[in-house]
């Protein structure tokens, strides 16, 4: 059966290193922080100016002088530090921050990222994704396998104006996980529990290997 | 001798003219010069280009200096939280210039830094490199971006003192500091004004000589944009 | 879980190998990571390029790698406080390379930024501007300058949490803050060393990010180069 | 009478402006700090990482943490701030400080300044001063007309290596008060009390103008 929005991030969430620094985006990627394991410690930054990021606060706690790059109401956790925007692409760009999180429209198989703009519709601008992609070492993107038309995201080439090149490491969506090769294209490494090589395969457009044997993930 | 402590919003505002760059410090609501955006409201500058991570809300931020027709272009990384700015940008009344979020604060960064110009990787291969030189370091694509010129910086602090040293609060801090180190004039709105001295020079964010005015802000609503709780148990 | 809080000098300098290049913060002598200097003189790597604003007195801080000679390189912007530098500069068994302080502190800056090369005025028309490109902007000639390259830095700091946040004290911040940025692996020693969650957050000046291995300096002699005082009346 | 070193000082002093920054360099230039005008407020800044910069401690009140780019032991006065190196650096290049005034062994008539290194002697290093030449928009030239071998010190060309191109505004020197003009060249428009216009021509080498009228400073 195919992962519901929770399922790819706990799925994400064991990739999570203990000692990692992570910034998650907007949408699927900040659930993960739901699923930390509890033998490791990460802490999470927030593109808009904070490392240690906590849970949305209880009800009435709310402090508008902390928020995510979501824009939403968050707490900050013991050891944390706040800082100003260019410190923190400061960090995003010399590569401080371990992994990083983020949602897609469309991914290559090459890597390429589209994710911030659809031509015809209302242009709403790329954030802190532009800088993220272009720096990151350790990529993930979570998302679904297909649109909402059933079309295929993850294809030779992105039709979508892109974020970034040759950047994205491993996709995690409804549907499988799945590592990004130079040469091999998108490499098939699990199966969502329940779903078949053949559907996977059926769903990507773009070049897809296929070792001998896919395990279904663990979650 | 001279006093950087303004009293009156339109001393604040001074030399501010139609078709000025000016920035705004803020992330979504958080952190932005609420006091300084009424008061250009109410002098009604006209045609400004505005240099401020996103563009405010609809009847809040910068909202109300859009739906004042206020603004000719806005320098962003996100907007569109805010209808009015929709319906001007599909009309084509308002100029938009999207920027990566790094990129724009470092080039305010920049602007404060007196470096007109720095390579970043970011953008390489979209169209926000269009036009710009790139240049291999390491191995991988960059591309060259300049330092902002802008005429005035308005930005929010959480405590000021009567030279113009300012600390921030939480994550209001974002781009307030980079930009009131490039406004060519800078006037800092701050929660508390303290006498000369009540600071920790160690703690001070952003020191005093990128400051020409300051004032106690008489009024911050400081609206939440997404108000997201967890239950209590 | 990983610990960064380092108990025995040799864990600090794991990797530490001959031949690299290495950072140390201080100006002058104020600032110095005056533990970690003792015991790379103990562990005797040798030919090493060190970036420092400078390089120490016979006897202390750097000098005692000089004396031990362990530096192959010194890039700097004002170095000769120093019998044994200069003997070694004249008979050519060290290289010097000087570089303007703040062309050096952008440098560091631009390391820890992501950000390989900027354009600065500084030095142009001088020696210092020898081979490299020459760029107008506002009419005015600037030089391109590129980012540090260094394995370790090793930075002093105030106060410090576990998780690595750095606080700093007076003029003992000068290159500290950049350097740590800048590091491949940083390494900071504290005057206190403290719990998690003992740090202000807004008053942090370097976030842990930065910082591979943290420890609690054993010694701190904090020698005073030129004691300059005025009289009691 | 040619004025000493604490005349000098006094002199560049009746420069100051109420609210200025101002950047002192070693030697002379550091002596001006103790002859601020009472009725303005000036800060002091020190490119090690500190503006409101005051006197020398008193004996017993020397911190090692609180040094000066001379690395003298000095305090701090209420409403001073300390930051790192970068941020320095950053006030200086985007030009926040007003008045920056430093010693020199030679000035072109051009508004050249060399003072870094002489051939063939040790080289200690430039410091800040080559950032602070090239983006400063005031700086004032503190130093001796003439140098211990009696030789002018104001020439048409330097002839040891270059600091800073175009960049000197005012001389002040035990002689003479002069200004840079693009043109004129050194313009004499003050002299020492008791030295005659003859004695500064005399001792200056490059291209010098001389207004009809040249008044004796007042100190």
């Amino acid at each position: 059966m195919a992962l519901d929005k929770n399922g790819i991030a706990k799925r994400i969430a064991k990739e999570l290193q203990d000692g990692w620094y992570v910034n998650l985006g907007i949408g699927i990627p900040t659930l993960v922080a739901n699923y930390v394991q509890d033998d490791i410690k990460v802490e999470f930054q927030s593109e808009n100016g904070i490392l240690g990021m906590g849970p949305f606060p209880l009800e009435g706690d709310e402090d508008a002088d902390l928020i995510n790059a979501g824009k939403q109401t968050i707490t900050s956790l013991p050891g944390s530090s706040f800082f100003d925007s260019s410190m923190s692409f400061a960090m995003i760009r010399s590569k401080k921050i371990q992994l990083t999180v983020l949602g897609a429209m469309e991914v290559s198989d090459q890597g390429d990222i589209a994710n911030w703009k659809i031509p015809g519709k209302m242009v709403k601008g790329m954030g802190g994704a532009m800088d993220l992609v272009a720096s990151a070492e350790n990529i993930i993107v979570a998302m679904q396998h297909t649109n909402r038309k059933g079309d295929s995201k993850l294809l030779k080439k992105c039709t979508l104006p892109i974020t970034g090149l040759n950047c994205v490491k491993k996709i995690v969506t409804d549907l499988a996980v799945l590592e990004v090769h130079s040469e091999l294209g998108f490499v098939l490494s699990e199966r969502a529990p329940g779903v078949s090589v053949e559907e996977i395969v059926s769903k990507t457009i773009g070049k897809l290997f296929v070792p001998d044997n896919v395990p279904e993930m663990s979650i | 001798m001279i006093s950087k402590v303004i009293h009156d919003l339109d001393e604040a505002l001074n030399g501010l003219e139609d078709n000025m760059t000016v920035m705004f410090g803020g992330f979504g609501l958080c952190g932005i010069p609420e006091n300084s955006i009424a008061a250009i409201r109410k002098k009604g500058t006209k045609n400004l280009t505005c240099i401020s991570n996103n563009a405010g809300v609809d009847g809040f931020g910068l909202g109300l200096l859009l739906e004042n027709h206020q603004i000719k272009k806005m320098i962003s990384s996100y907007v569109g939280e805010n209808d009015e700015f929709e319906r001007q940008m599909l009309s084509g009344e308002l100029e938009v210039e999207l920027i990566p979020q790094g990129t724009l604060a470092e080039r305010c960064r920049a602007a404060g830094s007196g470096i007109p110009a720095f390579f970043t990787p970011a953008g390489h291969g979209t169209e926000v490199a269009k036009g710009k030189e790139v240049r291999i370091f390491n191995g991988k694509p960059h591309i060259l971006e300049h330092a902002f010129d802008a005429s005035f910086a308005f930005v929010k602090a959480w405590k000021g003192d009567e030279t113009g040293n300012l600390i921030f609060k939480g994550t209001a801090r974002n781009f307030n500091p980079s930009m009131a180190m490039a406004g060519k004039i800078t006037v800092a709105e701050v929660e508390e004004l303290l006498p000369v001295g009540s600071l920790e020079p160690n703690a001070i964010h952003i020191p005093g000589v990128f400051i020409h005015r300051i004032f106690k802000g008489s009024a911050f609503e400081k609206r939440i944009e997404q108000r997201t709780v967890s239950k209590r148990n």
